[in-house]
């Protein structure tokens, strides 16, 4: 049995993470849920900064990885703000209703 | 793996016994807080089962466990289970990392009178009762009831707020010790009462310990702070739909939750474990004289007794505080009795805190309360950090 | 021991993450990204990354996540409808290529087979290295990220605040 | 020395004025503007002391301006005795008239805006006089030509004060384009346009060049000096106001043509031919606006023609090789001609805007400061000695006959003409019975300082200034005629011309439209400035206008390139419409297109070999 990870399992977890959030953004309608896959993309994106921060052993990965969360805060903090505004003037959640650029 | 099996073994012993501690605890702490705001409203409190209501908590836990378990139908039932169990097991993972002694040695083990130290003991603390949020905010929305929505809604917001002059109260005294260990955290504090960091260092943490405090009483939602539970408003908040069992996990979360911040007040401000003067000065016999004296104290009232079984139980309560003055003489406990001692001493007193409070002061308003975080705590718990961190920096150089 | 606690987590964020997509209840998405965030907690500090770990479960997990379900309960949205478009035909198959190109270059070419990862493998993870490379190295980004984060606290305010009459 | 604080203190003048002015008070305003002037003022005299006996220039580089190749311009300043003689004349009537400027402006519009423009002509006009190549010096030639615009102008809600101003641009800009084509051929054949390096190439030039090059400078030098054909622009100058018609079209802007020559007088004297041009140029404009000034009525139309005419003169000067007779006219006019000006503003001002001499008349007792300062120079431009027209004057015509007694004859009657004119305006202003309504009032103070200081240097500033002697080391010496006989005739003329207008003006009121009945057709001839304007509206202006019309609008731009851009536009629309189908709006399908675009990539990259190994 091994007792050793190796690390391109890693990334394949990154990979994957990253695609099932391209995918809820894709399939998915409500704006919130959109935002939330867009924060799960995030997550994996981190996953393979710490990942390569470990192969090279060396903090930078980690450093990376904390903007990362401090700009996903702050655009958690903008969007939801945003959210807000949308459905207080439409009353909808839902991102195909909010198309009035479109025409 | 002999070495990994005993590390295991003598962890599962450790977690069992403080499990057992913390359990009988938070039972007999609800025993104590209904004494205490009984006893400032004048009244004997709980009185009937038991001598002076000593056994009441195991009536209790008994009534709540033979209770109907309700399980409304209109409620999201994941989510409706989850909560409770989300908020107990919270509250109880972050006890794991506190440490109640020094190095103590049992027979031929050598340990720590902590489960495990992490070096980022803190933020796990911290990060665990972030997650604490949740399990009221999930109770209040899962119920599918307005009132428990609202205490939800409050709820997290409410800890979101305080959690930030919480988080920058810790991080003053932090900077003093330069470890986010709560093990070396403690040891950094040794030497008497003047290392202690509220009144060590460049700058006293008095000013943090009084932020600390009150942010950890709303993080614990308590009185003055129980917005979210505010019975004459919401009916009991977040916890209106609960019954049984699953209501009194989230008495207990909440009575483990107060454990918690207070040894972590006591950790970070009150010198964990440590006793406040050398023993040259007779610091070991403070617990004899504690216990002596009320030994004396419960024989001249079973001797003077107001009531007829008082002159039972009193003179037996006296014998036991002797004896038990008489065992923090034994040199052979004394090196991990002293310690428990002043952490259990130091703590209790933090909880009497809130008990005492919440017997007293009136509740908040919910506008009050955030404009009183945002504008007041806030920014003063930010000048406090950032007095701290430039004196620091100061004298280090 | 390394291995069991990698499939343990690592199966919990795949099904989570699965669970964030699938449910069509946006509280049950967010609980289980909660879920995702977690797992990869763990993971990280399999990495070594003790400070990170911390970090996802504070901010993450304890702020963010927390403002999701409060926005979501506040505005007590219901399960999604099925109007509008989705985009499940061109890109289901597309992102199956997708994972399955990455996952084969990943594991045949990029990172071979002796690249391992074992639990304290690495310790330079921990708060002071952090500090360390922050208030140094990181300097400038670190006080640019102070500007952003206020930036984003005045935005927010102005665009959730009431119209003043 | 720090020769460049001479025009940049003007320019900061500008700068504050131009920036802040709209918020200062008019006090201040002038604090500023004239402030700048007279320290500038203050440093050309300094400059001057600080130079001892004169005889050597100083230059002074102060950084590479342009260098491409083989041109090098740096931005140098030259200061020799010529540049010291303009130096003064420009920073110390300019300083004259700021501060007369006070006076005659304080109840016009846009105060701030005219001396922010005074100052930037100041400016530029020592740019002009300081800078030591031909590209600095042009510099400075459209800069003021740029001030000149925008004070014509002044008046912009007046349509003939807008079109007065774009009709001295325009005609200006074929005067340049002489003057750029001369710098574009000297830089050819010479392969710099410093003057030192230029100069000391061209004695050695062949002629044919050289003529080229000064007929070329003598375009540029006829639409800035305004010089038969150019000269239409000048007379409608008058349209701002009269401290600009003073300053600019009288003392300093027009007569930078005549500065220029002189500073190239290397190459004039090396091109017989080129100065023959210019003599002839200079006395049939010096003729014929006289004769234009004799018939009109406006009383600045009547300065006007008359500096034309002056211009004329200093032309001739530099024609018959007596450059310094022609500097010297320079000065000498100056003074006495915006004397003139000045002293027409104070009478416009005291009749609250009347400029039609048929409606003065009599005005000797109501404003007998302007009066007497005016008198001044009316005897110093009528050449009456020992004042200081008469010199100039005198040394321009003697030079003239030596070059051609032609020349010197049709001078004479020039300078007859210019007495009478000039006394027909002062008789019709003064003398005789007010004709006109409004209320007559002396100017103020700092109207009549100026005009006194200006007086005096009218009449003493001929033998005060011997400009020839101070400039002799500068040219080429020219023989003295040393005929007094002619000096004697071109003073009875003066003479002369003065006692008709007494005889026609004063005595027989009647007399001169009674002539002006008899001789007709020459009359209506120069009354109408012998139809210049409708000549040019017809031959150049009208076919120019219509060729614009019906070529250049309708066939070529609204034809052919409104054709090419409204053809690419529809075809853009077209292939739009089509490109229009990707972009939906709708985030998630461009999310779908990045998607598309990551597999592409992943498949190239396995199908390429971008991977390792």
């Amino acid at each position: 049995m091994m007792n050793a990870v190796p690390i391109s399992w890693f990334l394949t977890l990154s990979a994957i993470l990253f695609a099932l959030g391209v995918a809820g953004f894709l399939f998915r309608r409500n704006i919130i849920t959109v935002f939330m896959s867009i924060e799960l993309m995030l997550n994996a994106v981190n996953l393979s900064f710490v990942t390569f921060s470990y192969q090279h052993k060396e903090v930078s990965g980690h450093l990376f990885t904390f903007f990362v969360m401090v700009v996903a805060a702050a655009e958690a903090a903008v969007g939801l703000a945003i959210i807000l505004t949308v459905f207080k003037g439409r009353s909808t959640l839902n991102i195909d209703d909010v198309n009035s650029m479109k025409h | 793996m002999e070495l990994l099996d005993s590390f295991i073994f003598i962890t599962l012993i450790k977690a069992a016994v403080v499990l057992a501690v913390l359990l009988t605890t938070l039972a007999y702490l609800q025993w104590v807080e209904r004494k205490v705001i009984a006893h400032v409203q004048v009244r004997p409190g709980p009185y009937r089962v038991g001598p002076h209501g000593l056994l009441q908590p195991v009536a209790d836990i008994i009534k709540l466990l033979t209770k109907e378990d309700l399980l409304p139908p209109y409620v999201n039932k994941p989510l409706y289970l989850l909560a409770p169990f989300l908020a107990i097991s919270m509250a109880l993972l972050s006890i794991s990392v506190i440490p109640f002694g020094p190095m103590i040695k049992v027979g031929p083990v050598i340990t720590w009178m902590q489960l495990t130290d992490l070096n980022i003991g803190v933020l796990f603390i911290l990060a665990v009762s972030s997650m604490g949020v949740y399990g009221i905010a999930l109770a209040g929305w899962a119920s599918n009831n307005k009132y428990a929505l609202i205490g939800g809604l409050r709820s997290s917001a409410q800890m979101i707020s305080y959690e930030l002059p919480m988080s920058l109260a810790i991080a003053a005294p932090l900077l003093i010790s330069n470890t986010l260990s709560l093990r070396e955290l403690v040891m950094s504090q040794a030497g008497g009462i003047f290392h202690w960091n509220i009144l060590h260092g460049p700058f006293p943490q008095v000013i943090s310990f009084i932020i600390f405090m009150i942010a950890a009483f709303a993080e614990t939602n308590r009185v003055p702070f129980d917005l979210p539970e505010a019975e004459n408003e919401l009916v009991a908040g977040f916890h209106t739909e609960y019954s049984s069992m699953k209501f009194a996990s989230f008495f207990m979360a909440e009575y483990a939750n107060m454990i918690t911040v207070s040894a972590m007040a006591t950790l970070l401000f009150l010198g964990g474990w440590m006793a406040p003067w050398p023993v040259a000065w007779g610091a070991n016999l403070v617990p004899t004289v504690i216990f002596a004296v009320a030994g004396v104290t419960a024989l001249y009232h079973g001797a003077n007794a107001a009531r007829k079984r008082d002159k039972r139980t009193l003179p037996v309560f006296g014998i036991i505080f002797f004896i038990i003055a008489g065992v923090f003489l034994l040199p052979i406990v004394q090196s991990w009795l002293l310690p428990l001692f002043w952490f259990a001493a130091k703590t209790g007193a933090i909880l009497f805190l809130f008990m005492w409070v919440r017997a007293t002061l009136p509740r908040f308003r919910y506008d009050q309360l955030m404009g009183f975080t945002w504008k007041f705590l806030f920014p003063v718990a930010m000048l406090n950090l950032l007095v701290t961190s430039f004196l620091v920096a100061w004298t280090t150089k | 021991m390394d291995v069991i606690l990698f499939l343990i987590f690592a199966v919990v964020a795949v099904v989570c993450a699965i669970n964030v997509v699938v449910q069509t209840h946006p509280i049950s998405s967010a609980l289980s990204l909660v879920g995702v965030m977690g797992s990869l907690a763990v993971l990280y500090l399999l990495l070594g990354a003790e400070f990170i770990a911390a970090a996802q479960v504070i901010v993450y997990a304890g702020a963010i996540m927390v403002l999701f379900v409060f926005v979501i309960m506040l505005l007590n949205a219901g399960a999604e409808t099925k109007k509008g478009r989705s985009y499940l035909i061109p890109g289901a198959p597309l992102l199956i290529v997708f994972l399955g190109l990455m996952a084969y270059y990943v594991q045949r070419y990029l990172f071979p087979e002796s690249a391992v990862v074992r639990f304290g493998g690495f310790t330079g993870g921990g708060p002071k290295d952090i500090g360390n490379a922050l208030f140094t190295t990181y300097l400038l980004p670190f006080e640019v990220t102070s500007i952003l984060i206020l930036v984003a606290i005045i935005g927010a305010v102005v665009l959730a605040r009431k119209e003043i009459e | 020395m720090q020769l460049w604080l001479i025009p940049i203190l003007p320019l900061a003048g500008f700068l504050i004025n131009g920036i802040f002015g709209r918020r200062f008070s008019k006090s201040l305003v002038n604090t500023v503007a004239i402030g700048s002037v007279v320290l500038s003022f203050l440093w050309v005299l300094k400059t001057i002391f600080a130079m001892g006996d004169l005889n050597t220039s100083i230059e002074e580089h102060y950084f590479t301006w342009i260098q491409s190749g083989t041109i090098d311009i740096g931005c140098d300043f030259l200061v020799d005795r010529l540049t010291i003689v303009m130096l003064l004349v420009v920073t110390g009537i300019g300083s004259l008239i700021h501060v007369y400027s006070i006076g005659y402006m304080s109840h016009e519009g846009g105060y701030y805006r005219f001396f922010a423009y005074m100052n930037l002509f100041m400016f530029f006009m020592l740019v002009l006089v300081l800078g030591a190549n031909f590209l600095l010096l042009f510099v400075g030639w459209e800069g003021v030509g740029l001030c000149s615009y925008l004070l014509i102008g002044f008046y912009f809600d007046k349509k003939f004060a807008t079109d007065a101003g774009n009709k001295a641009f325009i005609v200006n800009r074929i005067g340049d384009f002489g003057f750029s084509l001369a710098m574009f051929y000297i830089f050819k054949n010479f392969g710099s346009l410093d003057f030192d390096k230029v100069f000391h190439q061209a004695a050695s030039a062949p002629e044919w060049v050289l003529t080229t090059i000064g007929l070329l400078l003598m375009v540029g030098a006829c639409g800035k000096s305004a010089q038969i054909p150019l000269y239409v622009w000048l007379p409608d100058a008058m349209a701002g106001p009269t401290p600009v018609s003073a300053l600019i079209h009288a003392a300093t802007m027009v007569t930078a043509g005549v500065y220029m020559t002189a500073r190239s007088w290397v190459i004039f004297t090396h091109a017989p031919g080129a100065m023959d041009v210019i003599a002839i140029v200079g006395i049939l404009t010096a003729f014929l606006a006289a004769t234009i000034g004799l018939a009109q009525n406006d009383i600045k139309k009547v300065f006007a023609y008359s500096t034309v005419s002056q211009l004329g003169y200093m032309f001739v000067g530099i024609g018959s090789g007596a450059f310094s007779a022609g500097i010297y006219h320079l000065v000498t006019h100056a003074f006495f001609k915006a004397l003139l000006f000045l002293g027409a503003g104070s009478v416009i001002h005291a009749l609250s805007g009347e400029q039609d001499l048929r409606n003065m008349g009599g005005l000797r007792k109501k404003i007998p400061i302007t009066f007497w300062t005016m008198v001044c120079a009316w005897v110093a431009i009528s050449g009456v000695p020992p004042f200081s027209g008469f010199f100039s004057k005198d040394a321009i015509l003697l030079a003239a006959y030596q070059h051609s007694p032609a020349i010197y004859w049709i001078g004479v009657v020039t300078a007859g003409m210019t007495a009478f004119y000039v006394s027909r305006a002062m008789f019709m202003t003064f003398f005789g019975s007010y004709r006109g309504t409004a209320h007559a009032h002396e100017s103020p103070a700092v109207m009549w300082v100026p005009l006194a200081v200006l007086a005096a240097l009218s009449l003493v500033g001929g033998w005060l200034f011997p400009i020839p002697a101070f400039l002799k080391a500068m040219f080429p010496a020219i023989e003295k005629a040393g005929n007094p006989m002619l000096m004697y005739i071109s003073v009875l003329a003066g003479f002369a011309g003065i006692g008709l207008a007494y005889l026609m003006y004063l005595r027989k009121p009647g007399m001169a439209d009674s002539l002006a009945q008899t001789f007709k057709a020459p009359y209506q001839l120069i009354y109408n400035k012998y139809f210049v304007d409708e000549i040019y509206s017809a031959t150049v202006v009208r076919p120019l206008i219509g060729g614009s019309r019906m070529v250049l609008w309708k066939g070529v731009d609204a034809g052919l390139i409104d054709g090419i851009v409204n053809g690419v536009g529809a075809r853009c629309r077209d292939v739009g419409s089509v490109l229009r189908l990707l972009q939906s709006g709708n985030i998630r399908s461009y999310a779908t297109w990045v998607l598309f675009g990551s597999v592409a990539l992943l498949v190239a990259m396995g199908l390429l070999g971008g991977l390792p190994r």
